[in-house]
């Protein structure tokens, strides 16, 4: 036990496993070159406005509602893929079944899928004329052009994230925690939500995050699903494209800066969270 | 333990022979680049217009194999006309550019690639063809929709894409606009009310025209999409006895632009050839192919050969009497203009 | 500390096998239930939210029976796009492995200030919106970029070129292979690799005999997301590429394209070209786990 | 005690101090330990007992002070350089590898010969008792045996020095017992000077020569278990100890 505080807390010191210098050097110019670099050319292009102009097209009435529309839409699809992912991985992990090997393979479709593909086809399975679509529509439902139809489309595009992320977890996982608290007389429900969600949290909150910045980000599969009708089912991204369109180049990236720094915060806290919660399950 | 490492090395070695593999792929496809001796033309140019250049382009190779004995190539790029513009000014190497508006054109003026006066270079403002906007809907036209006013009755399902971002869809706009501008007298507010109306049976907002096309056609939603006129006959033409073109009273005329980029031209030493490409789409076998690619053929000769293809009674309304692009964009569509002002509450 | 034993006696360190060991007969009937009502919903979600949209596009591929289809497909440009995109992927795998590779040994093996910062940076890419990913190297080097003057004047060209494809490519996939081997080494620890290191191993030994082998699986699967993405990226290569046909458009722009011009069944058929590849990659590693596994035992 | 300080240390630690984030881990420590001496480090968790064995082997470096081993001062000296042989508290087997690779490896990074490797394999196999368990991989072996193969790696390239991190805490009480005495006759057998981390009293009574509490970094007081058990020298050490149950273990020794 004390080992695994000590590590923890080992954060200086020599480094005797070899290849440090070398896996430094190749991580961060890589990530320097090929990220980094391009990167700052956001903020070079938002930096050619003056603060109130920034802030005056970062907080238009449009663009405020673009954030809103594509930040709940993406929260709500990632929450539903954070329930459906997990489902799918524990389904493919614990069960043996016909059919298996067919279903994992089908989680990596969606990234092969090109976005402008599964847009189209997404809207005509879910418009009122579609398959699904028209099945909903009996109950007054409409899906495409509405902000659920911007949320099939982000659950489509995020479902791989959270399969695999929670996978490679729940196949590593302990089956005794689940056998230990079987003989303690616990119940499936309890077991699952008392013994295993916890175990697995970090890894679905990984996915989660994934999911939920992939959902703020995605514009090719959205915009045809969406309506685009402003206020209503205008996404961040396509705000972006009608800056653009205008030839703004200033504007453009300064959505782009707000978006990003939105994920990228998003996604610290999602890493601390994860890293902090595996700290404590191993002390 | 050795069976491990072979099986770690099988990985590797897929990956390596994958990548091998690609990398012959590549450069092939590099190597293809330069096949053919003579010069070669990029023309960048907008979303539907790729079977007219294709046919275009062979017409035009061996007019020009005649005349100057030279075998030249045309590279194609299609896109959103906004998008294309942009990718011009950012670097790419077009020598032509063939655009949905004048105003794309405008833009890449602006960034020093062509010089002023190329409105006047060629015939008919550099439009050597031209379209305008017209009703596409449904077989029977059961909501009797005839013109502008029928779009604004309630229960009218309006498609039509954004003007924000289709340069295309700026046509749109415009249209219906000169329409109740004539209907009221030139009443701004009057007309302003209209539109609103208008866009409030919009059910879609699609991002560009194809988009739109696709939403009405493949998807059912809607009575009725605004569509350019070229577009409309595409959709009739891959389905059938489903849908109606509809003329109104009052359109306007779309003038795709064309323009040497002169300043890719001349690093290229393509500008004698890039003039002679844009001049050549005046030739009348040129025009012909324009008509039969549901363009309006700028020779008043060739279009009346397709009078019976084109409604030529139609009162069309031109960009001029809006101002010019620089004037209509900036009451119509720039942020917090006209068209956003319809959307605000 | 029964916890730590009980680790090792389940796993032998990649999952692969523990699978089969995990799944065991149901005890009762109740947990039967849930069993089948779960595989129920995973499979009722799988088809509607993908098999479904597949559907789609293999019958919208073929609305215009098979000679179209094949029209389609094995058209001039289409093959041209096709070299384009398997080139595109094989240079993103290629340089996401290696960075893949690297970067998590480094966090994951090694403590030091600003490993966090590190590793929130590296998944950036995921949170950008693609539409800005193309954009941002415009930005850098295109001709309104700050850098494209300098690589005018050297004749460079790297955007609406094939170079920009590829970068654009590696830039959307770049965290991907990281992101599957991390956790994999982050959870195995560095104890082998410091009682390896102590008898005197180098970078190379300690890498092959010792790390390797606990990744190889993740490795693969990062490989897989990786092609997978690759191949199917469309929004930042749109944005780079200047769709200059045969030379710079991939598959998904060609699709794109197709569509634009109302050639709707071609722009499926091609589109069914990725999924057919897609296919073939799911298939490829079906085959190598089962080789492996066969090899194991 | 005071007599030790005159024969020569194989392992000497002057004045180490060592932080991590402002916790002390090592405050101002001093000890040595006697060639083929047997020597325990015992303190209760988070004394800091674990982190002077990770810097005797060169697995940390102190923040200051001098570590000497057989009298060479080996702060800039690599951990592989060292002549050490490490068992760590969780073993770090090779997972990948059998039994006897595992043994093996230290041999092979030293490019030995392979009718060598071969033979000091199976001397060692031999030696832990494990002569027909070669083949396995560790996850088909129990705890005792997994402790054993982690043994005989950290011994195939003879090291000078033995470090062992609580080498019997994975391990149920019964097998510990066994291994425990079982541990102490190899040493015995190889005579290595070994170095073992412990926060069990009873497993360093009966196993070691000398013992080092430590407590909150600091070194509270060294000797033999006899020397720990019945003159504590300071109020933690006996307070730490529970002297009537060595009483009884004593005489029974």
């Amino acid at each position: 036990m004390e080992q695994q505080i000590i590590k923890v807390k080992n954060k200086k010191g020599v480094k005797v496993i070899p290849g440090f210098k070398l896996s430094f050097g190749v991580t961060v110019s890589m990530l320097g070159l090929l990220v980094l670099i391009p990167l700052a050319s956001i903020f070079l292009g938002a930096g050619k406005l003056e603060f109130r102009e920034f802030i005056e097209v970062v907080t238009s009435r449009q663009v405020l509602s673009g954030y809103a529309v594509s930040f709940t839409c993406a929260f709500a699809a990632a929450l539903i893929n954070a329930v459906f992912g997990l489902i799918l991985a524990w389904v493919l992990v614990r069960y043996d079944f016909f059919g298996k090997r067919l279903m994992d393979g089908l989680i990596e479709l969606p990234f092969a899928l090109p976005t402008a593909v599964a847009g189209i086809s997404l809207t005509y399975l879910y418009s009122d004329k579609g398959w699904i679509g028209a099945f909903f529509d009996h109950f007054g439902i409409k899906i495409a052009y509405t902000r659920i139809g911007i949320m099939v489309a982000m659950i489509f595009v995020g479902i791989p994230f959270v399969v695999r992320s929670v996978q490679p977890v729940l196949m590593k996982m302990d089956r005794q925690y689940e056998e230990a608290a079987m003989m303690l007389g616990a119940g499936s429900g309890t077991i699952f939500f008392r013994v295993v969600l916890p175990e697995l949290f970090p890894a679905l909150l990984a996915g989660f995050g994934l999911a939920l910045a992939r959902g703020i980000g995605e514009y090719g599969s959205v915009v045809f699903i969406a309506g685009n009708i402003p206020y209503q089912t205008q996404i961040a991204p396509l705000l972006i494209m009608t800056k653009l369109e205008q030839y703004k180049y200033a504007d453009a990236t300064a959505i782009a800066l707000v978006l990003l720094i939105l994920s990228f915060v998003l996604m610290l806290a999602i890493n601390s969270v994860q890293l902090s919660m595996q700290k404590f399950c191993k002390g | 333990m050795r069976k491990n490492w072979g099986k770690g090395l099988i990985a590797l070695g897929l990956a390596v022979c994958v990548f091998g593999t690609g990398c012959t792929y590549g450069s092939d496809g590099n190597a293809r680049d330069n096949n053919g001796a003579g010069r070669e033309l990029l023309n960048v140019s907008y979303d539907p217009t790729r079977e007219f250049y294709a046919s275009y382009n062979e017409l035009f190779s061996e007019y020009w194999r005649e005349k100057s004995g030279e075998e030249i190539s045309v590279t194609q790029s299609h896109g959103g006309s906004g998008s294309q513009a942009r990718s011009v000014i950012e670097g790419n190497e077009a020598d032509v550019v063939t655009l949905a508006l004048a105003r794309d054109v405008m833009a890449i003026e602006q960034a020093g690639l062509i010089e002023d006066g190329w409105l006047a270079e060629f015939e008919g403002e550099s439009a050597p063809y031209t379209s305008t906007i017209v009703f596409l809907v449904r077989k029977g036209n059961e909501k009797e929709i005839k013109d502008w006013d029928d779009l604004v009755r309630e229960g009218v399902g309006v498609i039509t894409p954004n003007p924000k971002t289709s340069g295309g869809a700026c046509w749109n706009f415009l249209a219906a606009w000169a329409y109740w501008q004539q209907q009221d007298g030139g009443d701004t507010e009057a007309t302003k009310e209209y539109m609103k109306e208008l866009y409030q049976n919009v059910l879609v907002l699609d991002s560009g025209a194809r988009g739109a096309t696709n939403t009405f056609v493949e998807n059912g939603q809607g009575d009725v999409l605004i569509a350019w006129e070229n577009e409309a006959y595409l959709s009739m033409q891959e389905y059938p006895d489903q849908y109606e073109i509809v003329t109104p009273s009052i359109s306007i005329l779309a003038q795709p632009s064309v323009a040497v980029v002169d300043g890719n031209a001349k690093a290229h030493g393509t500008e004698e050839l890039a003039k002679a490409y844009l001049e050549y789409l005046y030739s009348e076998d040129a025009q012909r192919l324009a008509g039969e690619n549901f363009y309006r053929p700028s020779n008043e000769k060739i279009l009346q050969e397709f009078s019976g293809q084109f409604n030529l009674d139609m009162n069309l309304t031109t960009i001029e009497e809006f101002g010019g692009w620089d004037a209509a964009y900036e009451t119509f569509f720039n942020d917090g203009a006209i068209f956003d002002q319809i959307y605000e509450n | 500390m029964s916890k730590k034993r009980d680790y090792r006696e389940y796993t032998k360190g990649d999952g692969i096998e523990s699978i089969q060991k995990v799944v065991r007969p149901p005890a009762d009937s109740s947990s039967k239930i849930v069993k089948y009502s779960l595989i129920a919903v995973a499979a009722l979600f799988l088809f509607v939210m993908l098999v479904l949209p597949l559907f789609v596009v293999l019958v919208n591929a073929l609305r215009d029976g098979f000679a179209a289809f094949c029209d389609a497909v094995f058209d001039e440009y289409t093959v041209k796009a096709l070299k384009l995109t398997l080139s595109a992927t094989v240079c993103s795998v290629a340089v996401n492995t290696v960075f893949g590779v690297f970067a998590s040994y480094l966090l994951s093996k090694f403590y030091f200030r600003g490993r966090q910062l590190l590793a929130a940076l590296i998944d950036l890419p995921f949170s950008i919106s693609p539409v800005i990913a193309g954009l941002i190297f415009i930005l850098t080097f295109g001709n309104v970029g700050w850098m494209g003057d300098f690589l005018k004047e050297h004749g460079i060209k790297i955007v609406f070129a094939v170079p920009g494809v590829l970068l654009a490519t590696i830039f959307v996939t770049f965290p991907f292979v990281f992101r599957e081997l991390f956790p994999v080494m982050n959870a195995q620890g560095r104890d082998e690799e410091e009682a390896a290191a102590l008898m005197g191993a180098g970078g190379l030994t300690v890498f092959f005999r010792i790390t390797f082998p606990h990744i190889k699986w993740a490795l693969l699967y990062g490989v897989i997301l990786c092609s997978a993405r690759a191949m199917g990226e469309f929004g930042a290569v749109s944005v780079i590429s200047g769709h200059l046909r045969g030379k710079t458009n991939t598959l998904p722009l060609h699709v794109e394209i197709l569509y634009n011009e109302f050639n709707t069944t071609a722009a499926f058929a091609v589109s069914s070209i990725l999924v057919f590849l897609a296919v073939l990659v799911l298939i490829a590693r079906t085959f190598a786990e089962a080789k492996c596994r066969g090899g194991e035992e | 005690m005071q007599g030790r300080g005159r024969i020569a240390m194989y392992v000497e630690l002057k004045n180490i101090n060592k932080t991590f984030d402002g916790f002390l881990a090592s405050n101002d420590v001093n000890f040595g330990v006697e060639a083929g001496h047997l020597a325990a480090l015992l303190g209760p968790s988070g004394s800091g007992k674990t982190t002077i064995l990770r810097m005797i082997a060169g697995l940390d470096a102190p923040d200051s002070g001098d570590i000497f081993i057989n009298g060479e001062r080996v702060n800039d000296l690599a951990g592989s350089k060292r002549g050490i042989g490490f068992v760590f508290q969780n073993y770090a087997l090779f997972r990948y590898m059998t039994v006897a690779d595992n043994i093996a490896f230290g041999l092979k990074v030293k490019k030995q010969k392979k009718a060598q490797i071969k033979e000091k394999v199976d001397e060692l196999l031999e030696l832990i008792s494990m002569k027909d368990l070669g083949k396995r991989y560790p996850h088909q072996l129990s705890g005792g045996q997994r402790q054993r193969v982690a043994f005989a790696r950290a011994l195939a390239p003879d090291p000078k020095l033995l470090l062992l991190d609580e080498p019997f805490a994975a391990i149920d009480a019964k097998v510990r017992r066994e291994l425990r005495s079982w541990l102490k006759e190899m040493i015995g057998r190889v005579s290595v000077t070994s170095i073992f981390v412990t926060h069990d009293q009873e497993e360093a009574m009966e196993v070691s020569d000398t013992i080092i509490i430590t407590n909150q970094g600091c070194v509270e007081q060294i000797g033999t278990p006899e020397e720990i058990c019945f003159h504590p020298q300071t109020d933690f050490v006996a307070d730490f100890i529970d002297a009537a149950r060595f009483e009884a273990m004593m005489t029974i020794r």
